[in-house]
């Protein structure tokens, strides 16, 4: 089969990044690059790479803490967690901002970038999707985890119901349902269009009669017909077109929760903008955490170069002065307001029982990612990528901050409490995280991590230059 | 059987109940539902079944209440959350039973609640009280407004009683040194016993009893006594210091009895008394201190000066408060005796520099003003305040002498242990109590108490002493049994029963009649037969029943002495402790102990620490800072030689060179509640020292972990708590809302919500609340509110729907101002907490109440979030016990029992306004103002809350509503809070403006 | 390369995919139809009792009061179940000695009750009270139906808060004269409509939807 | 492989398919049949080709009015529902907010809009499409897994009014193909 003789170059022993200005390595062609992403998917699992293995075991060992801390949560209840009063609210709703939040990257790589015609993007939408997807599944547990009776969730959609009663649609969380069910929707229906041609190519191009029906099964019989090709870019054109402002609007919605609330520190104007921004922070910091291992992993440094990882630096580095500038306007407000509440509440952010926590969070999310500004600090992978930890943990202590200590201290003093997490609290965050890590490892063996029609193109354009242009036309 | 349950449980649906409406109570009760008709074999039946099950379910009870949550098995909480789930979701309702009665007495109607009078006595005084009953079972007590002693309040342990009546710790059965026997065979051994007594006139007979006013049982007890020469009857009241009789005893030259009447006092001087809050007259005196509190018509109000060395519930509202060792009060008394010109002996050192400010005062309002002494002072201070009195003409004006309802020529603790020891005492009989747990260190009661050959115990619990007793017999519980009582000033009460005993108890009365040769004897019949005496002549049964049904015996009343000669002071028997001073006091919410089983008196928070379920050894700041003491530290007090190893708590106020210890801790056999928490303060005790002794404390290193409910103790420059002096408040009367004025309706996005027919409303009068905190158990008692355990509450997790904030002001951490704010659910007309949850589980209704729909919760707890006020409670367990049978005998049919992960609040008590609201409509007439109680305002004994309906013209709400002092809390959120507060005014003394707090 | 699939196969990835559509359509349905099915609502399922007691004997034919039994539904919020001596007041004298009366001279002579099973249960949280329904002019038929037609006793509605809801919206629709509310077999007038209104205003019926009205 | 037929054993045929080895290639070859009077044909390559689908004579793209009715499909029914629950299925008095809060319904009105049109751009574009359809005669064609790789290829159908076997193998083959076969259905 054509295939065959292509399989060797997915066993080229090391592969050369072509450096900050190319976004695909030289000597490529249409065949090698389905051969070089397509490879990974259909390789015998023997050939699997030691590293998977383990990865993927400490994943699922992970996953069952997660299935463990939901059997204590459900039989026990919620008062397993640090939850209390005045704090009702703790890891639950922490995690699910920071999940929600990180889930906004992929999304916005391929629809935003798409429509800005920023070539880069092709390499890492795919996979920064199908992040996206897994973050949403992680994010869209906690609202349901957190409830008193969890097993009545069902009444926050509206049904016909035999007592006559609907859902309260006053409600920011009633709001959170319809937001984070339609971004989990819409995103897998882009995410899967994307994929189509591609799961094409694989049916193709694969070894194993069984994979090629698989396959053939999930790209629908696709065929690459030039007129299903125009109404598919007109589709995903029209989806990039309605995700941008859904992705917007998620994370706004997510911050409506907080800002619709009269709690000081809650209660303000400048969340949804410094919210979202937050997210599309997070999101590419996670980008960055996992394409950088996936790159050397598979091989795929010629896919994936400098050129990505440097415009994803500059993004996060972008995002993370509009996060500066959020805290800035808190901390303004709080005083130029003059609102005693407002102002007790960001002094006491600064100094009381959780000050160690908002300080670390001016270090990881503001003092730290400056040095993104310098170019040898952006070319240094390594440095990035643990720049791209620490911004990731910044993320989710800037979440911990909004949450608790808004909380901890509002109107009336009697009051008053503290918040401290229990091991089921951090048992379930952990949990998520292996699971977030296990469908990770699963995706980027399951399917094309990389969108291999796209990176045709870009072959295509690069041979072309002259018709690049045209074809955005 | 669980079946047999469901006559209790099935029959939970609306019911008429008539709390307010006495007339239509009296014509019921009146119409023969009387006694008489009690023990009719229906009831019998009844309680028989209640009985059976109560005993079926004991063996195994696996919710602890404290720990329960930890124990429910999976099965129990999913089928509790199904069962809440209940129609709504697509689930099936599990099958349910009505039992019917066999043969249905008249006088109950399955559904509505009856009320009862009775009394129950505390340290032997009656406070008369109304006993709601479902089905012959029990479930709210209530003060009878008839009763001068309630005046229709009652103090947190009236409120905390019902549950000691379920508890599953109750002793069930006689028990023979540990093993299991049976009434008959007692009363068998017990007859023979004593005849062998008998026939020596009582030689070596000795009867150990709490203090009492029970006519019939005093009755028994002197026919006893005069068979039995040789007998002897010692009375033990842990909590009760016997030189206010003795001292009373020397002024009126027999058994005697000092009341006041706070109504007519200008000024009043408290010697370290807690008089609004202990001892048998202090409703009364609330609600007569509350009276002359008012101010709101011009009046001046009354001026409190509290001398005391911890703060107290009347020293917090005190208008001047002087921190003061509790051993230099008798000096105090005789320098202020002196300084109003009384002959005193010399009272040693300097009189402070604000004493002849306060002695001023005192002479200037002759005849207007009180001195009071305090309970745990000895009796040259009940002695001088009797003189000061005197001297200042208050006498016959406000304070009355009145002739004594206690027994006479009794014998105490220490002569009884001397006896014992003496080998004197061969039958020791003791009759309540638990003077194992309860005698001073320094008697070693255990030893003695081995001495005698034969120890007979009566009490509700198998405790301390039932242990080292040869019998324990299962005492009845006073809504068990017929007895009687006197209120301080002798209005005497028949204590009927509302149910019959659950397991095998006896009265007092029972055990005494079989000495007195009629084992057989009920206490029924025992009671009844002494009144039959009494009330000779006249039409009996007609006289008997009128007396049940009010709750008092008409014409009995103890007369007033105006006699009352001169008192001549003693010299002072001991200067103040010059070093360390260790305080002994009954535990505010467990009292001397008996309560210490009680979950919900457990946590309850104390009214001054805000600490449950431990008791503390308080210490002021600058002690606490001289010992490098935090709160928490373990501190051992050490008194004579006997130590005890308890918490520090830092409680400002508390005067320096001064510690306190309670008592009630440290039990060993009180039951699953009570066992093993805090220290035993008896266990440092001397008897000759009982009430404050010279002593030491040292750290012992180790911290302990205290529950407590209020973290933060100030303000912290907000101001939920508006107050000032009464000559601010005479210039501007708005200064609660002068300097926060609130939004103006106009301030709102939304057109404004027409409420048209009721709109309820509440006040609350902080001039008048004392933070006793009786409103937090009596909303308790009412709504089901569960108990969570020490851990769940210092984890921040407590359930009480109204709370008592207890705040320091001023700026004098050692001497500040202590002020109370009760907050219930503000119901606020723009709730915050209505838009943010997503399925409509908590709405408004169209009369203004702010509904909270247990059973729609799904529990995002985003409400209690987005609450400023904080006053929701979510079930982050299963809290209410699910799995303690007897437990539902206490449960209110009217109020749905919580399950896991729904959130809960104050309802405003909806469940009676809409019993009031269908009776109202079945009677086809509006709502009289007032007719609707919540259970915090029924109970408050200063009556500082009131509810009513806004919109009905003249309703007292509505005016106090109206009121210049009248204010919102958190006003500038545009709540639009339904509960409302008037402000604080404290009449301080120009004279004193150096110790004049700055408000 | 071979064809994969079969040409079948075109047809039949279409009929699957509208197959999980309707397959995912019925599910709910189906939830549904259970939710309001007798399954779950028990109506019209005549639950074992100790005794087989049949209203429609003693309604009907012998023409007994309700309140006869149901004494206290006039006053309080619980309608009341007959005590055994009520049952023992004709039993005594006539099927004295039948077996289906066994159950109640039984319980007479040992003093244990009957225990029968609840056919109108409310769940625990919903507080009704009879009394104020019965003073409003709601008759025992608007919700119990004709039990002079029910040899057993059974459920004729649901009981479910759409139900209770139905009413407490528009009572003028099963208002009646107070006169009729023991009137077993009452008919609503054709006239229902004004005749409603009219008694809704004369007993000052509201219309009550407030949770607090049965929920506490 | 290809193989000469002569009319007599010719099989029921799909259409005659030509290889090519670039886009460019693809474009004019298509151009050309479309100038040449060829109507029912189709081109398949790995990646979107601009202008190829125009080339063969396709006009109009309905996706997006589809997706527009979508919308506004979803954005009605969002708010609709809202209305309904608080306004008329169950008032109630919910903080002292207005019955009809309509700006409180806007997120959930916008969210609803944005499903149902992206809902409708997945499903109207594969119903146009014909897909599913794992089974085609294109398929037949043993080099046609490379159209999903590095091959482009231009299929004239047999229901073409000009198709004749032959003519369209030599048209084929003149526009430059690498190789030319025919389809059978």
């Amino acid at each position: 089969m054509a295939t065959q003789e292509n399989l060797k170059i997915s066993e080229l022993p090391e592969i050369p990044d072509p450096g900050p200005d190319e976004i695909i390595g030289p000597g490529h062609n249409y065949a090698t690059v389905t051969e070089r992403i397509g490879g990974i998917v259909y390789t015998p699992w023997k050939r699997w790479p030691g590293k998977w293995w383990i990865g993927a075991a400490i994943a699922f060992g992970f996953v069952n803490l997660l299935m463990l801390a939901m059997y204590v949560l459900f039989f026990r209840g919620i008062g397993t967690w640090g939850v209390n009063i005045p704090i009702g609210w703790g890891f639950a709703i922490i995690n699910f901002v920071w999940w929600i939040g990180i889930g906004h990257a992929g999304t916005l790589i391929s629809a935003i970038l798409f429509l800005l015609r920023q070539d880069w993007r092709t390499s890492i939408n795919r996979f920064s999707e199908a992040m996206t997807l897994f973050a949403v599944a992680c994010a869209g547990m906690f609202p349901i985890l957190h409830l008193g009776r969890p097993w009545l969730a069902y009444w926050l959609f509206p049904y016909p119901n035999s007592m006559w009663l609907w859902p309260q649609p006053r409600s920011p969380l009633e709001w959170d349902v319809f937001a984070v069910s339609t971004y989990g929707t819409v995103s897998l229906v882009f995410w899967y269009i994307g994929l189509i041609p591609d799961l094409a190519s694989i049916r193709d191009s694969a070894p194993h009669l069984w994979q090629q029906r698989i396959y053939g099964i999930l790209c629908l019989g696709w065929r690459g017909s030039a007129i299903h090709w125009h109404r598919y870019q007109k589709a995903y054109l029209l989806l990039a077109g309605l995700s941008t402002p859904l992705v917007l609007s998620v994370h706004t919605i997510v911050s409506f929760d907080f800002a619709i609330s009269i709690i000081p520190g809650w209660h303000t104007t400048i969340f949804p903008p410094y919210f979202v921004a937050g997210a599309i922070y997070s999101g590419f910091a996670m980008v960055l955490t996992l394409i950088i291992p996936l790159r050397s992993w598979y091989n795929m440094r010629d896919l994936i170069t400098l050129r990505h990882i440097d415009a994803a630096a500059k993004f996060m580095l972008g995002t993370g002065l509009i996060v500066a500038y959020g805290y800035a306007m808190e901390a303004f407000f709080a005083w130029y307001s003059g609102d005693k509440y407002e102002s007790f509440m960001y002094w006491n952010r600064i100094t009381g029982p959780y000050a160690v926590t908002w300080w670390l969070l001016i270090l990881c999310n503001i003092a730290l990612p400056q040095s993104l500004w310098s170019r040898r600090v952006r070319h240094n992978i390594g440095l990035v990528w643990v720049l791209s930890l620490v911004v990731n943990i910044g993320m989710w202590l800037e979440r911990f901050e909004i949450v608790v200590t808004s909380l901890h201290r509002d109107f009336v003093p009697s009051s008053w409490g503290i918040y401290i997490p229990t091991k089921w609290d951090w048992a379930t965050y952990t949990g998520t995280l292996g699971f977030f890590m296990f469908l990770i490892f699963l995706f980027v063996r399951m399917l094309p991590s990389i969108s291999i029609f796209e990176v045709r193109e870009v072959v295509h354009h690069l041979r072309h230059p002259r018709e690049a242009y045209q074809e955005k036309q | 059987m669980k079946h047999s349950l469901i006559p209790l449980e099935s029959l939970v649906e609306p019911v008429k109940k008539q709390a307010t409406d006495l007339q239509a109570l009296r014509e019921k009760l009146a119409a023969g539902r009387g006694p008489a008709f009690w023990r009719t074999l229906d009831e019998a039946a009844e309680s028989e079944e209640l009985r059976e099950y109560v005993e079926q379910e004991f063996p195994g009870l696996s919710g602890q209440i404290p720990q329960g949550v930890d124990r429910r098995s999976l099965l129990k909480v999913m089928a509790a959350s199904l069962a809440m789930a209940g129609a709504a979701a697509c689930t099936k309702q599990p099958k349910e039973l009505i039992v019917p009665y066999v043969r249905q007495p008249e006088n109950i109607i399955p559904g509505l609640p009856l009320f009862y009078a009775t009394a129950m006595p505390t340290a032997g005084y009656a406070r008369g009280v109304l006993v709601e009953s479902h089905l012959n079972r029990p479930t709210k007590v209530e003060g009878n407004p008839d009763h001068p002693a309630s005046l229709g309040s009652t103090t947190i342990f009236e409120q905390g009683s019902v549950l000691n009546l379920y508890d599953p710790d109750r002793a069930e059965i006689v028990m023979r040194e540990g093993s299991i026997s049976n009434w008959p065979t007692f009363t068998g051994e017990f007859s023979t016993a004593a005849q062998g007594i008998v026939s020596r006139k009582g030689e070596g007979l000795a009867i150990l009893s709490g203090a009492t006013t029970s006519p019939t049982l005093i009755n028994q007890m002197s026919t006893l006594l005069a068979q039995n020469p040789g007998a002897k009857w010692y009375i033990h009241e842990p909590s009760v210091n016997p030189a206010i009789r003795s001292a009373a005893k020397k002024i009126a030259g027999k058994n005697a009895f000092v009341a006041y009447d706070f109504s007519q006092a200008d000024v009043i001087v408290s010697l370290e008394s807690d008089f609004l809050n202990n001892g048998p007259a202090a409703l009364a005196y609330a609600r007569q201190y509350a009276k002359r509190r008012a101010i709101d018509n011009g009046e001046t109000p009354v001026r409190l000066y509290a001398i005391e060395s911890c703060p107290t519930v009347s020293g917090s509202i005190a208008d001047h408060r002087f921190p003061v060792k509790s051993s230099a009060i008798p000096a105090i008394a005789y320098q202020l005796a002196k300084a109003c010109s009384v002959a005193a002996p010399d009272a040693g050192t300097p009189a402070p520099d604000w004493l002849n400010a306060v002695a001023q005062d005192l002479q200037n309002s002759k005849g207007k003003c009180v001195v009071v002494p305090g309970e745990f002072q000895p009796e040259s201070v009940h002695l001088a305040a009797w003189a000061l009195n005197s001297a200042l003409g208050n006498v016959g004006k406000t304070v009355r002498l009145l002739d004594g309802v206690e027994p006479d020529n009794t014998h105490t603790l220490e002569e009884l242990t001397t006896d014992l020891n003496n080998g004197r005492i061969e039958m020791l009989l003791i009759l309540g109590g638990n003077p194992v747990y309860t005698a001073p260190a320094s008697l070693n009661f255990t030893t003695a108490i081995r001495k005698a050959r034969l120890v007979i115990h009566l009490s509700q619990f198998s405790d301390e002493t039932s242990l080292w007793s040869h019998w324990h017999v299962p005492e009845a519980h006073y809504l068990e049994t017929w007895s009687d009582s006197r209120a301080f000033d002798g209005t005497t009460t028949i204590q009927q029963p509302l149910i019959a005993p659950l397991y095998e108890n006896k009265s007092a009365h029972e055990v005494l009649s079989i000495l007195l040769g009629k084992p057989d004897q009920s206490s029924h019949d025992i009671v009844k037969g002494y009144w039959q005496d009494q009330l000779k002549g006249a039409n009996f049964e007609a006289v008997w029943k009128t007396s049940l049904h009010d709750g008092w015996i008409a014409g009995i009343a103890a007369n007033s002495i105006n006699a009352g000669g001169a008192v001549t002071l003693p010299p002072l028997q001991q200067p103040a402790i010059s070093d360390l001073e260790v305080v002994f006091r009954p535990d505010p919410t467990i009292g001397d102990g008996a309560w210490s089983n009680n979950g919900w008196l457990q946590e309850l928070p104390k009214p001054q620490s805000k600490m449950t379920w431990d008791n503390t050894v308080s210490i002021s700041p600058k002690d606490a800072q001289r010992l490098n003491v935090t709160i928490g530290d373990m501190l051992k007090v050490t008194v004579n030689g006997r130590t005890t190893v308890g918490p520090a708590w830092i409680l400002p106020g508390h005067v320096e060179g001064s510690v306190t210890v309670y008592f009630g801790y440290g039990r060993t056999a009180s039951g699953r509640v009570g066992n093993n928490i805090g220290y035993n303060a008896y266990a440092i005790q001397d008897a000759s020292t009982p009430w404050y002794a010279a002593g030491s404390i040292s750290k012992t290193g180790e911290h302990y972990r205290l529950a407590n409910v209020q973290e933060t103790q100030t303000m912290a420059g907000r101001n939920p708590v508006r107050a000032t002096e009464l000559a601010e408040y005479r210039k501007t009367p708005n200064f609660p809302t002068a300097e926060e004025p609130p939004l103006d309706k106009a301030t709102s996005l939304y057109p404004e919500w027409p409420y048209e027919g009721h709109k309820w409303g509440m006040t609350i009068d902080l001039n008048v609340c004392t933070g006793c905190s009786a409103c937090i158990i009596a909303c308790q008692a009412e709504n089901n509110i569960a108990v969570v355990g020490k851990d769940q509450v210092a984890r921040g997790r407590h359930m009480h729907w109204i709370r008592v904030d207890r705040y320091y002001a001023g700026n004098d951490i050692d001497d500040p101002e202590i002020y109370n704010q009760p907050v219930p659910c503000m119901h606020c007309e723009q709730a915050p907490c209505e838009v943010v949850c997503p399925v409509a589980a908590t709405v408004h209704s169209n009369e203004g109440l702010n509904e909270m729909v247990y059973n729609r919760c799904v529990g995002t707890r985003y409400c209690s979030n987005n609450c400023p006020y904080k006053v929701r409670r979510f079930n982050f367990y299963l809290y209410s016990d699910w799995n303690t049978q007897s437990l539902y005998g206490a449960r209110n049919p009217d109020v749905t029992v919580r399950t896991r992960g729904v959130m809960e609040k104050c309802s405003y008590c909806v469940q009676r306004i809409q019993e009031v609201k269908i009776q109202a409509d079945k009677e086809n007439r509006p709502i009289r103002d007032g007719e609707i109680q919540t259970a915090c305002q029924q109970v408050c004994p200063t009556q500082a809350i009131t509810f009513g309906d806004l919109n009905l013209k003249g309703s007292k709400v509505a005016q106090q509503q109206a009121l210049p002092r009248n204010y919102g809390l958190l006003d500038d959120l545009n709540t639009r809070p339904r509960t409302k507060y008037l402000g604080f005014v404290r009449n301080s003394n120009e004279a004193l403006s150096g110790n004049t707090r700055k408000s | 390369m071979p064809q994969l699939f079969r040409p079948s196969s075109n047809t039949i990835a279409k009929v699957s995919i509208a197959g999980v559509v309707l397959l995912l359509g019925s599910t709910l349905a189906v939830a549904y139809i259970m939710d309001r099915g007798p399954w779950t609502t028990s109506v019209r399922i005549a639950p074992e009792q100790p005794i087989p007691f049949s209203h429609k004997h003693h309604v009907k034919d012998d023409g007994i009061d309700c309140r006869y039994c149901h004494t206290s539904v006039e006053n309080s919020g619980y309608a009341g179940l007959p005590p055994t001596e009520t049952c023992m007041t004709c039993h005594s004298q006539i099927w004295s000695n039948a077996s289906v009366t066994q159950p109640i001279r039984d319980s007479w002579a040992s003093g244990k009750s009957i225990e029968w099973t609840r056919v109108h249960d409310l769940p625990d949280f919903v507080y009704f009270n009879h009394s104020i329904h019965i003073n409003k002019g709601i008759g025992c038929s608007a919700c119990h139906g004709q039990v002079d037609e029910m040899p057993l006793m059974y459920r004729v509605n649901t009981l479910n808060m759409n139900w209770c809801v139905n009413c407490h919206r528009n009572p003028a629709q099963f208002i009646r004269p107070r006169s009729e509310v023991f009137n077993v077999d009452y008919a609503y007038p054709p006239n229902q409509a004004e005749l409603g209104a009219k008694l809704v205003k004369e007993y000052h019926v509201q219309s009550l939807t407030d949770c607090v009205t049965c929920h506490r | 492989m290809s193989q000469e037929l002569t009319l007599s054993e010719l099989p029921a045929i799909h259409g005659a398919m030509a290889e090519f080895d670039t886009p460019e290639e693809l474009l004019q070859a298509g151009e050309s049949a479309f100038a040449a009077g060829y109507r029912r044909m189709d081109a398949y390559a790995p990646m979107p080709v601009a202008g190829l689908a125009e080339a063969i004579g396709y006009k109009r793209n309905k996706v997006a009015f589809c997706v527009l009715i979508g919308g506004i499909c979803g954005a009605m029914f969002g708010f609709g529902l809202l209305e309904w629950m608080t306004v008329i299925a169950y008032p109630h008095n919910v903080g002292g907010r207005p019955l009809n809060s309509w700006p409180a319904y806007i997120p959930i009105t916008f969210e609803c809009m944005i499903l149902f049109a992206s809902l409708t751009a997945l499903v109207s574009m594969l119903a146009m499409n014909g897909l599913p359809r794992p089974y085609h005669p294109v398929f037949n064609i043993a080099r046609f897994d490379r159209a999903s790789i590095d091959k482009f290829f231009l299929c004239i159908e047999s229901s073409d009014p000009k198709f004749r076997v032959e003519d369209t193998l030599q048209f084929l083959r003149d526009t430059g193909a690498k190789e030319v076969s025919v389809v059978p259905a």
